[in-house]
């Protein structure tokens, strides 16, 4: 895919500043629209709880999301989030539920494990030039049976709310006055913060937009490329680790076998929040904003009383006019 | 103008005509059945594994040749195994409930099929919808579509004994594979539309460069389009050949089948770049893939290691191509 | 001239199935400027490449500084002071100016990027090289004149000792090649050592001290350039003399019918109310500075961009031209300014490409004849002298200039009754140019009508009948050939800017 | 015998191969387990039981099994591995009852007799079938309804506007998710009709489609939703169980297996509504076990739960295998369900049932 980027020569004579904010703001709005049609539609969705459920279950999408961002940057992509996060979950549990280790070191484990495959797909695209396409499609299938293989093929339980161990459970979600609070978006916040920041003003965010803009130019410009591409698969595998704490920790049980198909979400939000897949274009907080879009789909048409299979064929047709929307404005602006 | 020294590269005839990828993966062919042979005490010697392994071959053989018509275009489709079932699923609802002649219902899986393959091709030729974000659109809208029209139940195809079992007979009658066969020739027909005709060349050639075709006065959403269309009639095919080797298909799933089946078509010689495809290449991988999930089975080993094994497979044999590209350069 | 500050000695490469470079010597003092000259495909960027550390060499010494080195990558070669401005714009569209420019060595604060320090540093470079770019523009929205600006700035702005130019004027106006002259003699006056290549003969003998010619991927010799004359650079160069005057007269035949009429055409806003008329057996030139809408003129004419209003008329018939296919139809071949992108399929073999446009003459229903397909590649290869192992090599692998006669080939192959020509000779070689010209000459004799889109000046007047001019998306003013010099054309070509 | 078979479940293929020469003689034999997958806990239970059999018959026992429940191509695949292994019988818990016709009639061919367990196979082969060792899932159904029912009754009978009551489903395929599906309906329907209110049960057509006289959803007294996930997920399961634990006139609501039940505990985690009576809160029945699940019913957020007997299930369906080989007459069994809760949990036919 990288190569269809190369040599985006003079010619498109719009700031990619503008058009990447346009989308951003449209998706925002297109947020916004569907908040308020599912409020209006149903009284259970206008509900405090229904919000936090929303945002309970669009953690690990988004954390998911902000990672892949890195790869989609480079103009490669991660399809092995979703089965490594089940993966990742399933090892750093298993340590945690048969060998009796503290919850604290399961999650180190789980985070380390991330990054970890992290660093084999950044390895497998930078130093041996497979297709990234390719090369993570390899590890979705990997992690999809080391996951399962390692535990033995049994969902894996970690410690629920209330157990010993239970209290990582609170990272996300704190109770107070029976209310409960979604901390975990904070985190969420402060994340999208801070990866913007490295996106936008650091060595590392810099070099990861310049190889998804032209790599071949920027080997020339000097930059050590292979270590800075394998570095946005790294970020993308601890995200992918966070994710699968965030994960094991919303849910109660981990099913190895599970997890294909949730990099779509993950992708798919990405790219609705304005990332493009030949790399360069996109930022993290408009991820975050596609991903809401996505999560909206996934627990919102529910509440309308659709049943989960008209939600699949909506969510479909959702995401494509979300893409046209934006195909049509771009040219529209290149038409004048 | 100048005498240039042009040295032409030598290389074996043979070689350079079936490909030194192609040649490798026919010894790894080989080499693996060998090897269960010789790890099961000669237990996996014999038709009757062979054909248990064609049964997974076949659809996933249909899959991939669909998969490759469109990694050809430099696009990729995951929609194509919940299309699948999307397609059996519905065929078969009608076949079970509505009481349609089988060779109706079969009709409606290829017309299905092609009906998912006209919607990605003209989302992604007409409109420019990337074909990832397509693929994934439509994948859902397979999987809900067949839901709800089959009320989220499983559907069974008949038993070879019962009414309208016949179209068994186009997976095997008795012990004569004859799936193989339609295979190959749908491999073969594969082959020739990519190779031989304008079509093919026009797929191949846009798959490169899109706009350089474009300006050579050339309809490239047609062609582009043309790509998806052939994607989605082989996915139908491939429905029928899954339910007549494994009868039942649930609603909600078939994603597990789009990883094997692009692995094939990818350790095939295939570049998921666009513009560089191989049919033998694509069936060669599939009966890899095929072998060693009967393979692993046989071992009795547990079965996520096929998927590790496929994984590793597919990057080496990736690997190897780049390797020798990057000696050529 | 000050001491040797660069030797290659017997470098030898090959590519499988081209000897690219065989012993090849080159030399560079301090404060020189060193011409590298030689046909498409001589060698010379290879030649590049080896020092810098993109290609690894097989065999031969590099001496830099009096001591044997190999690069490994151009960071070390850069870090030496060893710098390159390629052939190809390595540019990265996405980010800005500044950005561009310091890429792989930005300053710093903490953790965090220096931008605006970056910014300013570009502005004082730019201020130096007296040219007006705003360092935080995104680099994609520069012309193609400006970004090679920027690419030449980032060379400069490296703590450079050798600087090599690979064709940078090819993309650049009259105006930016003085800018850049002045620069490059401002370099060589700091003692810095200048390698410089270009396939214009009116450069070298300006701008060069030196000249060191390849051929065929062998060295040939080296002349001092104010010793030696044009013809004998060009003799070094293919051996044998080939230089041709200017036209002096419209050699249409009198009486000619018009076979296009483009009335009043309007496409965005580079091209605004463009109307010419074409005649069989015509070549007509187009003039004018980068960015004047030359190329969006042809690409409306052509289909590829859309129009917004006007009419074109194909043998007094009235035509709908609404996308390639159409044109194609009408009988319109065209040849893109930028072939990598629009011109070839690089995955594809010579054979494929040159088939493109006409593939349903060489097919039999929707089976391609792939024995005629290559009969006639190989007739175009032989015409062209297009250097390839065969017609089956992939055209990835052919030098630039013999992409562009595979280029030429498609669409002689489709034998269009109109060709628009857009920078046919760009970055092609004078051999080869030559063979080009008198490819055109003798298509238009064949009747054939011929839009010839060129930034060389002495190609407009060698080649054209008559001459349109345009500037800043409208046409400036028509010129027949015998009325046509170079002063009055660049009137025309500026006039609306000054 | 061959002792204490720690790795039974890796035996190799060459012993596997002595020991049908062997079994001839009679003790010493050779079974092929497939399981339905390895998911849940469930399954750990069951082979748990197995483990027991074999080292207490000391046979030799090959489990296999698919990575998910609705891989049911794989599982074909395993069943037929499993038959050309040419075994001394199967024990086999099908995904699917129709994707395994085709090997049952393989394995009556090849004389393998097959027990099958945890599912029916309703339509095998006359002879294939040897013996079906299963839950009565209706039943099964039926005794959470009726646990739940007494908890709720009063709220209804006292009800003025009308009330939910949930159901989550993992799936509408499987035999055993639908008949417990539907003997939960039917008998919550029958015991509120008994007491003079009308029913309505809206939701998953199939399922709906299968009750008997529905009444009108504008006009019932009780409304019974049922929810089926897009895909058997523990989030999506979880999804469905939230948007129906989240309408404000849901008492109650009924997971209908491990994961289902787990579903409604994540919802719960963020709505905290499940409480021990419809007037603090939503009651909570879950079905099968599991940590998860047992935590929750001995702290009272479910009121409590069915559990299978997994464990006897693996058990029985080995001991069946070999009684069959040894020449006994075999016949189905149909195993116990049981009502737990935080008082019973503890009692001794109950806690071997509930697994981790
Ligand atoms: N990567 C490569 N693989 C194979 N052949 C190559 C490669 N790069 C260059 N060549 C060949 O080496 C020869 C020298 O090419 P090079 O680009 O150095 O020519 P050049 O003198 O720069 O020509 P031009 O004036 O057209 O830029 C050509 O025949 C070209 O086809
Ligand atoms: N004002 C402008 N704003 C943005 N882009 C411009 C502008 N002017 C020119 N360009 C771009 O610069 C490139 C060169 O312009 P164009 O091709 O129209 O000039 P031309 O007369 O054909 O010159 P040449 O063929 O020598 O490049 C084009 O791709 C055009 O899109
Ligand atoms: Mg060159
Ligand atoms: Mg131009």
């Amino acid at each position: 895919m990288a190569n269809k980027s190369v040599s985006k020569t003079a010619g498109t004579n719009k700031s990619f500043i503008d058009k990447m904010g346009g989308q951003q703001f449209i998706v925002l709005i297109i947020v916004i629209v569907m908040f308020i049609f599912f409020s209006a539609m149903s009284p259970g969705f206008r509900k405090y709880t229904t919000v936090v459920s929303i945002l309970d279950y669009s953690y690990y999408i988004a954390l998911m999301a902000i990672g892949v961002t890195f790869p989609l940057l480079t103009g490669g992509v991660d399809l092995s989030i979703g089965t490594g996060l089940i993966c990742y979950s399933l090892i750093g549990g298993l340590l945690v539920r048969q060998h009796g280790m503290p919850v604290a070191v399961g999650m180190l484990v789980t985070i380390l494990i991330g990054i970890v495959f992290g660093i084999i797909n950044g390895c497998l695209v930078a130093l041996m030039d497979l297709p990234p396409f390719l090369a993570t499609l390899c590890t979705c299938m990997i992690t999809r049976g080391f996951g399962a293989f390692v535990v033995g093929g049994y969902g894996i339980p970690w410690p629920a709310a209330g157990q010993e161990g239970g209290w990582f459970r609170s990272i996300f979600k704190i109770q107070m006055g029976g209310q409960n609070i979604p901390i975990g978006f904070l985190w969420i916040i402060l994340l999208v913060i801070i990866m913007s920041f490295v996106l936008n003003h650091t060595k590392m965010g810099r070099y990861t937009r310049a190889i998804g803009s032209n790599k071949e130019a920027t080997r020339l410009s000097g930059v050590n490329v292979k270590f800075y591409h394998i570095m946005a698969y790294v970020i993308c595998g601890l995200f992918a680790g966070l994710a699968a704490i965030a994960y094991s920790a919303i849910f109660a049980t981990v099913q190895p076998g599970s997890g294909a198909g949730f990099e779509m979400d993950a992708i798919g939000g990405a790219i609705v929040g304005g990332v493009s897949m030949s790399g360069a274009v996109g930022n993290v907080t408009g991820t975050l904003i596609g991903v809401f879009v996505i999560c909206l789909l996934k627990t919102g048409l529910p509440f309308i009383g659709l049943t989960a299979n008209w939600q699949q064929i909506i969510t479909g047709f959702v995401l494509i006019i979300a893409v046209l929307i934006d195909i049509f404005k771009r040219k529209k602006e290149s038409g004048q | 103008m100048g005498g240039r020294k042009v040295e032409s590269i030598k290389q074996n005839p043979l070689v350079k005509k079936v490909g030194f990828n192609r040649i490798v993966l026919c010894i790894v062919l080989l080499l693996m059945y060998g090897l269960f042979c010789a790890l099961t005490g000669g237990d996996f010697f014999g038709m009757r594994r062979i054909l248990s392994a064609l049964n997974y071959a076949y659809f996933l053989g249909f899959l991939s040749l669909a998969v490759t018509f469109v990694i050809a275009t430099g696009g990729i489709d995951f929609s194509i195994g919940p299309v699948m079932f999307c397609c059996a699923l519905m065929a078969g609802f009608c076949f079970t409930m509505y009481g349609m002649p089988m060779p109706a219902a079969l009709l409606i899986s290829l017309v299905i099929g092609l009906a998912f393959g006209i919607f990605n091709g003209y989302l992604v030729a007409y409109w420019n919808v990337p074909s990832f974000i397509t693929s994934m659109a439509s994948m859902n809208i397979a999987k809900g579509l067949a839901s709800v029209f089959t009320k989220t139940q499983s559907v069974s195809w008949p038993q070879s004994s019962q009414e309208g079992g016949w179209f068994r007979n186009l997976v095997t009658i008795e012990d004569i594979p004859v799936g193989l066969i339609i295979l190959i020739v749908i491999a073969v027909v594969c082959a020739i539309l990519l190779n031989q005709t304008k079509m093919g060349r026009y797929i191949l050639s846009l798959g490169s460069n899109k706009e350089a075709v474009r300006l050579s006065g050339v309809n490239v959403k047609k062609w582009e389009m043309s790509a998806y269309v052939v994607c989605g009639l082989l996915v139908g095919i491939a429905a029928i050949f899954f339910v007549g080797a494994y009868s039942t298909v649930q609603p909600g799933y078939g994603d597990q089948y789009n990883n094997e089946a692009i692995a094939g078509c990818v350790m095939g010689g295939t570049s998921m770049a666009g513009g560089l495809a191989s049919i033998s290449g694509t069936i060669i991988g599939v009966f890899i893939i095929s072998l060693l999930q009967e393979g692993i089975m046989a071992l009795g080993l547990d079965k996520n290691l096929q998927l590790i094994i496929t994984g590793i497979i597919v990057i080496v044999a990736v690997f190897a191509d780049v390797v020798a590209r990057r000696r050529k350069n | 001239m000050g001491e040797v500050i660069l030797t290659m000695k017997g470098i030898d490469k090959s590519f499988p199935g081209v000897h690219a470079l065989d012993h090849v010597d080159l030399e560079v003092r301090k404060g020189e400027v060193h011409a590298l000259m030689g046909e498409n495909g001589a060698g010379k960027s290879t030649l590049m490449k080896v020092l810098t550390g993109i290609y690894k060499k097989d065999s031969g010494t590099i001496t830099y500084e009096g001591k044997e080195v190999e690069f490994h990558n151009t960071r070390e070669a850069q870090d030496a002071g060893v710098v390159i401005v390629h052939q190809e714009l390595n540019m990265l569209g996405h980010l800005t100016v500044a950005q561009n420019i310091f890429i792989g060595r930005e300053f710093k604060k903490g953790i965090r990027i220096d931008d605006k320090k970056m910014n300013e540093e570009a502005k004082k470079l730019f201020d130096r090289m007296h040219i007006d770019i705003d360092p935080k523009e995104t680099m994609s929205k520069l012309t193609v004149g400006k970004q090679q600006m920027c690419e030449i700035a980032k060379a400069i702005s490296h703590k450079a000792k050798v600087i090599i130019f690979d064709e940078p004027s090819a993309a650049l106006t009259e105006s930016e090649i003085e800018e850049l002259f002045k620069i490059i003699r401002d370099l060589r006056d700091q003692g810095l050592g200048i390698v410089y290549i270009s396939h214009r003969m009116d450069e070298i003998k300006v701008i060069t001290d030196r000249v060191t010619v390849m051929r065929d991927g062998a060295y040939v010799g080296t002349l001092i350039t104010k010793d030696c004359t044009k013809d004998d650079i060009i003799n070094m160069m293919v051996g044998r003399v080939i230089y041709e005057d200017p036209k002096t007269q419209n050699m249409t035949p009198k009486g000619s019918p018009v076979v296009l009429k483009v009335d009043h055409l309007n496409a965005g806003k580079m091209v605004q109310d463009v109307s010419f008329e074409l005649h069989k057996g015509e070549v007509l030139g187009f003039s004018g500075l980068m960015g004047a809408g030359r190329t969006e003129t042809m690409r409306a004419l052509f289909g590829a961009d859309p129009i917004d209003s006007g009419d074109i008329y194909i043998n007094g018939q009235k035509v709908t031209i609404k996308s390639p296919q159409d044109a194609v139809k009408h009988g319109i071949g065209y040849l893109s300014e930028d072939r990598k992108r629009y011109g070839i399929v690089v995955q594809k073999s010579v054979a494929e490409n040159t088939t493109m446009a006409d593939l349903d003459e060489f097919s039999n229903g929707p089976f391609i004849n792939k024995k005629k397909e290559k009969e006639v590649a190989n007739k175009y290869v032989e015409s062209l002298a297009t250097k390839t192992p065969s017609v089956d090599q992939l055209v990835v692998n052919l030098s630039g200039g013999n992409q562009q006669k595979v280029v030429i080939a498609k669409w002689l192959t489709r034998n269009c009754d109109i060709l628009i020509f857009d920078e046919p000779t760009r970055g092609i070689d004078v051999g080869a140019k030559n063979e080009i010209y008198k490819l055109m000459n003798q298509l238009a004799a064949e009747g054939k009508a011929i839009i010839m889109v060129s930034s060389e000046m002495t190609e407009i007047l060698r080649m054209s009948d008559r001459i349109v001019v345009m500037c800043e998306g409208k046409k400036t003013g028509e010129l027949d050939i015998s009325e046509a010099t170079q002063e009055n054309i660049m009137n025309m070509a500026t006039r609306e800017i000054s | 015998g061959c002792g204490g078979g720690d790795e039974a479940t890796t035996s190799d293929n060459g012993d596997a191969a002595t020991s049908e020469e062997d079994s001839s003689g009679g003790g010493d034999y050779t079974f092929e387990v497939v399981v339905k997958s390895f998911q849940s806990t469930y399954w750990q239970a069951a082979i748990q039981g197995i483990e027991a059999a074999k080292e207490e018959l000391g046979v030799k026992v090959n489990t296999t099994g698919p990575n998910a429940e609705s891989d049911i191509a794989d599982q074909v695949n395993m069943l037929n591995n499993a038959i050309s292994q040419n075994p001394d019988g199967i024990a086999l818990a099908a995904n699917d009852q129709n994707a395994v016709l085709d090997s049952l009639q393989d394995a009556l061919d090849a004389d393998i007799p097959v027990v099958c367990f945890d599912t029916g196979v309703p339509d095998a082969p006359e002879g294939s079938v040897i013996a079906t060792i299963a839950t009565d899932n209706e039943a099964a159904g039926a005794v959470a309804a009726e646990n739940m029912y007494n908890v709720i009754k009063d709220t209804i009978a006292n009800a003025t506007e009308p009330v939910r009551i949930g159901e989550v489903n993992q799936d509408a395929t499987s035999a055993n998710i639908s008949g417990r599906g539907m003997g939960f309906i039917n008998k919550m329907k029958e015991l509120i009709e008994a007491d003079g209110k009308t029913v309505a049960v809206i939701g998953n057509q199939f399922y709906v489609d299968q009750v008997e006289n529905n009444g009108d959803e504008g006009s019932a007294d009780v409304i019974i939703e049922v929810a089926v996930p897009a895909q058997t997920t523990v989030e999506l399961s979880a999804t469905e169980a939230s948007n129906i634990m989240n309408k404000d006139d849901t008492i109650a609501i009924f997971g209908s297996n491990q994961v289902t039940a787990e579903g409604v505990l994540t919802a719960n985690q963020n709505l905290n509504v499940l409480a021990a009576t419809p007037d603090e809160g939503i009651v909570g029945v879950g079905f099968d076990a599991g940590a998860t699940l047992k935590a929750a019913v001995a702290d009272g957020t479910l009121i409590g739960a069915v559990t299978q007997a997994p464990v006897d299930q693996g058990n029985l369906a080995i001991h069946a295998l070999y009684d069959y080989c040894e020449g006994k007459e075999v016949s189905d069994i149909p195993t116990d369900s049981y009502w737990y809760d935080a008082s019973n949990m503890e009692e001794e036919d109950i806690a071997p049932n509930l697994y981790d």
